[in-house]
């Protein structure tokens, strides 16, 4: 055991798969000898050479490209983007290719490749660096989306990743990166990819949440409870696949339910949920399934962010008025 | 070669003339003689499958396909050169290279025949599918030739793109990488001067296309892709400076679509019959073909002999895809992930209580 | 009046808007000469000359990249991509800075563009000619997504498309390019973006459509009614912005509603439409609204293809479904 | 000077050596002599700018920014360039050149304060914001270049871009399309050797950076980029040539970041000390320094008088920044669309309803 922020823990994790699996790359924009621009990588190049954990030209097509490459020979790479607001150029590889080479090839053809990607406001950085677009991700066919939320579920979940035969979107919430430490285990553990995670039992209300979203909502249930209201916490983990039946159990039982996302709110993750819900509990909904989200604009600038960022008064105020709904 | 022929100095490379005269015996690959048959032959059989198919699509057996038709030298020497350990990045118009790697033609038929199991090459080994956004596949081909590298493996990958396809960001991006990565990957750009009906002077304003490799330190040459031997020999010598480690090249097959783009294509719409007939003289089966004859290695006889076996054999081939029967909807769902998520097992279950419904309520009626 | 199809209709307001205003300027992949694989543009090259119509090199980021360019400096770019499929290359220079540009300069700089793009299945293509991935695109801010589904709304709301100073993406159902035929006014006639349109009344149930599945959902509806189920039937029109205002209408007075869409199922289109229907009428709610789609997959080649598409009898098995429910 | 410095000879263009003397008189720019002192005066105050923001950046007084420091006789020469009717498509480090555009300091300060009123600029037209997005600001340069040809007007475009962004797809296909447009742009690439901490050897194996020209059909030059006569001239013969309908051209123009890449990097991780100091000789303002102190045009003494009134300046405007109030919310939602959707102002609303809640339920907390 040792105490770790999630730099440390997604570092931890790919050095373990580096030294697993010779198969597994790792490589992207300034992940080799500077380490990343958030330090995620460093020392790997170090520890295990410039032909495993390099720099890469600039261009993400490039390198989800040859990623898709690299995977149907056989090696395992994982690859970073710099920022979620430059994933964009590499979409169409994603979309055409990493999520459907092994279902044009009738599973001759295996894509096993993670990207991992930091996303996210919060940090008062420049545009395009605090964007939070997983919804349109999970409307991808064929690719996974999951998103940690601890140093611990950050370490496990990403040796999952790696081992998986999938293509997967590994979204860091970079607002958290340094600001959450905790003890994780030492060595390889694994946490399975597309379970959502309940982080506190409630009775009124269901928030889902995730990545940095989680301690936001966990500030707004403080002043929940003041006021009596018992709030059940759904981690949610994974984008796509959704975890259905987690969902579906809680708001059966709290009647309620409201997904806190950072992105825009139209056609965003909420929506999702609030779908679920109404398909799986609608009988048991005693308000409507709601959204504290993004609003539908660019995220602003630094000075503007916080108007559109969500923190625990906005989700506050979502929950008391679901709940006196 | 790649020095006497810088793409730099504009020349392009030729072994034969249009009629099949040897003119440049210093490049004339070794070859055996029964290869470069075996070779001829099997263009023939690729330019009668291309011909049979297009008569097929009238008769509406087949969906949009895009012939190769005018082409076959190109595919045909890349099928010759190409290892059986080598890979095949293919675009979508190298049927010849992908039947020498042992896809079957009937394979080939499924796919336009809109059956996904086309695409999986039971006889086949390192061939990917066919790429439709164009480009895009040269950085697949970048990432196997880092593969091939990083693990010492003496093997080429032989990567496919049209003259179109050089606009597209992905081409820079992959030859750029290749070039950073040093890495054995031969890059043919198929310059068939159209990109459905855009000319290639309209797609760039380079001198060639092969001059692009200067932009990433590459080898580079233009070759007349109607000229089988020339082009067997530039791939055999872009294999070996790939093997020695003196990889990637970029090899221009300058070349014509006799046919339309696809099967839903009207080429009179955007070229002229004469332009048609200045390439009919340059066609590369009726090249090669004067070249052994003219060394007694092939006669008419031999060609009208063999003509009605392909035709048979084609036709063969089709109708086993033809019945190759039902499409199965599990197969819509199977290789989505490595494992099926719930949410999405049960989309299926209920298309299958969708169907069931559908069944009793109009079992009497037509699907 | 002249009987058209959809492919004349967008023709004549391209030409329209081409003759009007010189700033309009038409370009794409194979859109001069051979007037585009559709025959869309068909005659405009002879009609106005290579300098307004022409044929750009193979390179989607390119041709939206530069519209934005010349937008900015004062033209009205039209610009085609060919099919749905290979917009993805363009996604960076859409959602970075077309749908950017005016709010990054504070209204200085505009850009009026508008991106048209058939899409969707049924037409027996090749991969990636069938795709129907709005949902995307509705998740980007700054843009607007339209999709017609007759000749005459086409026409009609391509002008508005190419009046306004937003970068527009409009969709066009291809698989009903030529299969509908109706009288259309001759000269200039606009159709304001962003309303939908009531198509049939009805007080049972309220189907939310739009493109080629608005004539799917009408065939359900005679069947429907001979079960005597009355369906109030909505053409979308707008993914983005969505006309709540019209949805809530509806719903709060059938009480049930069911959006068809052709794209992939989660995170699609039918989930926002639900989840405005909970927010705009949870009280008159007598089932849960509900989703007709396409799967989580790829959509499968021709063969497979009617697995995955929506059809009179799906739609009929959810109406009947919910108006059961 | 395009010939003579054709990219495939592998030379550089270069006016003044590494002490500022004249080693090329041929190709001395015609400028009048007070000219280039108010370039020079431009350049020293970019510069001086440039460190006082590391040192508000330090007391958390502004955010991340990227300095030009080291990169001065590249945006000071385009500055002098361009004219008011040019356009000028910025990367992100072309303080100098927007500055002579007529985009304030302030304005600059305000867009790394983080207020999107920083790109709103006031007495600036024809200038585009900064581009975040690596390389994708040059294809809006083509776009503009087209409009200006087919305008017929007498323009040009000065598009920015680094030497990581020459790998990005966008920019192949920016000058692809300009190339087979022929329009006035002049693609200026500041090579400082690094993107990020990634040396440009790994981002190409072309010999230059220049020479991707070939690529493209289109004129390309190598130039001393820390030579502000060299930059000049350079600059001004593109701008003819595009003026005269031979564009577009590409100038590779190579220098050192002398700074950061952000003031959030550690160059010390990636690169040595030794480097450094090898660049600190070739300083751009060290250089046309001692060229007009050896032509009787400047002296240490105006220097030493100048310089606080341009720290001074520099306070002034930051502390204007400073001042600009707080973010009105209202920005966020008015600039998506020419009309506000109702969805949008509904979201605003809702907003405003909270805001208010918070107030009268948290009125006596801090924000
Ligand atoms: C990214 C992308 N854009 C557009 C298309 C549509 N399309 C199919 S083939 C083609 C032309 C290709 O030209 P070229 O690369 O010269 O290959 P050729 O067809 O001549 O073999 C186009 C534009 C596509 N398949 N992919
Ligand atoms: C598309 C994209 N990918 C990644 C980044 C992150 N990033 C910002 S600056 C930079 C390096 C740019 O290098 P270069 O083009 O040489 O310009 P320089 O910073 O040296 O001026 C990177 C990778 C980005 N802004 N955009
Ligand atoms: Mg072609
Ligand atoms: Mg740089």
């Amino acid at each position: 055991m040792k105490i770790m922020n999630m730099v440390n823990a997604i570092n931890d994790a790919l050095d373990i798969k580096l030294y697993d699996d010779k198969n597994v790359i790792v490589y992207g924009e300034d992940v080799g000898v500077e380490g990343g621009v958030f330090r995620v990588t460093e020392g790997l190049q170090q520890k295990y050479g410039v032909t495993r954990v390099f720099d890469s030209p600039l261009a993400e097509s490039g390198i989800v490209g040859t990623a898709i490459g690299m995977a149907v020979a056989g090696l395992r790479p994982v690859v970073e983007m710099q920022f979620c607001g430059f994933i964009y150029p590499a979409f169409n590889q994603i979309i055409s290719h990493a999520t459907r080479m092994r279902n044009r090839s009738r599973g001759k053809y295996e894509t096993p490749i993670v990207i991992r990607m930091p996303y996210g406001g919060g940090i008062n950085a420049l545009e395009h660096h605090s964007e939070s677009m997983e919804a349109i991700f999970g409307h991808i066919p064929g690719l996974k989306v999951v998103v940690p939320s601890t140093p611990h579920d950050a370490k496990g979940m990403l040796i999952s990743a790696i081992e998986s035969n999938d293509t997967i979107l590994f979204m860091e919430p970079k607002r958290i990166y340094r600001a959450i430490k905790q003890e994780v285990a030492d060595g390889k553990y694994t946490i399975p990819l597309g379970k959502a995670n309940v982080l506190s039992q409630g009775s009124d209300v269901t928030v889902v949440a995730y990545g940095a979203m989680i301690r936001e909502v966990q500030r707004a249930m403080v002043m929940a409870k003041e006021q009596g209201i018992s709030v059940e916490l759904i981690d949610l983990r994974s984008i796509y696949p959704i975890d259905r039946e987690t969902i579906a159990k809680s708001v059966k039982k709290t009647g309620r339910i409201i997904t806190v996302t950072e992105g825009p709110r139209s056609f965003g993750v909420g929506s999702e949920i609030s779908q679920i819900a109404i398909e799986e509990a609608f009988l048991s909904l005693e308000a409507p399934p709601s959204r504290v989200s993004g609003f539908d604009t660019i995220v602003p600038l630094p000075r503007g962010e916080y108007h559109y960022m969500q923190d625990p008064y906005k989700i506050l105020y979502e929950i008391e008025r679901i709940v006196k709904y | 070669m790649f020095k006497e022929y810088d793409p730099l100095k504009n020349k392009i490379f030729r072994v034969m003339d249009d009629s099949g005269k040897i003119i440049n015996p210093k490049w004339i690959p070794d070859m055996k003689v029964e290869e470069i048959v075996t070779a001829y032959k099997k263009m023939l059989f690729s330019r009668v499958a291309d011909l049979q198919i297009v008569s097929y699509q009238r008769q509406g057996r087949i969906y949009t396909y895009p012939p190769n038709y005018g082409q076959e030298a190109i595919t045909g020497a890349a099928g010759a050169a190409i290892r059986q350990n080598d890979w095949l990045v293919p675009a979508f118009r190298e049927i010849g290279t992908m039947m020498a790697k042992g896809v079957s033609l009937k394979e080939i038929f499924l796919y336009y025949m809109g059956y996904e199991e086309g695409s999986n090459f039971k006889n086949a080994s390192q061939v990917l599918p066919v790429s439709v956004p164009i480009a895009s596949q040269l950085l697949h081909a970048a990432g196997i030739g880092y593969a091939i590298k990083y693990k010492d493996e003496k093997k080429v990958v032989f990567a496919f793109v049209g003259d179109g396809g050089t606009s597209e960001g992905d081409f820079h991006e992959a030859l750029n990488f290749a070039g950073v990565w040093k890495i054995p990957v031969i890059f043919i750009i198929q310059n068939n001067q159209y990109g459905i009906s855009t000319p290639v002077k309209m797609q760039t304003a380079s001198s060639s296309l092969a001059v692009k490799s200067v932009a990433y330190g590459i080898k580079g040459i233009q070759v007349d892709g109607n000229d089988f031997l020339a082009m067997y020999r530039a791939l055999e010598e872009g294999s070996r400076l790939c093997l020695s480690g003196d990889g990637p090249v970029l090899i221009e097959a300058v070349t014509y679509r006799k046919g339309a783009h696809t099967t839903s294509d009207d080429p009179t719409k955007y070229r002229t019959k004469e332009e048609e007939l200045l390439w009919e003289e340059r066609d590369p089966l009726k090249r090669l073909k004067a070249y052994l004859i003219s060394k007694d290695l092939w006669s008419e006889q031999e060609e009208e002999k063999i003509l009605p076996q392909y035709r048979e054999e084609v036709d063969r081939q089709f109708q086993e895809a033809e019945s190759f029967g039902e499409y199965k909807k599990e197969d819509i769902f199977i290789h989505l992930y490595s494992e099926m998520p719930d949410d999405l097992l049960e989309q299926k279950n209920q298309y299958d209580r969708f169907l069931q419904w559908k069944e009793s309520r109009f079992n009497n009626q037509k699907k």
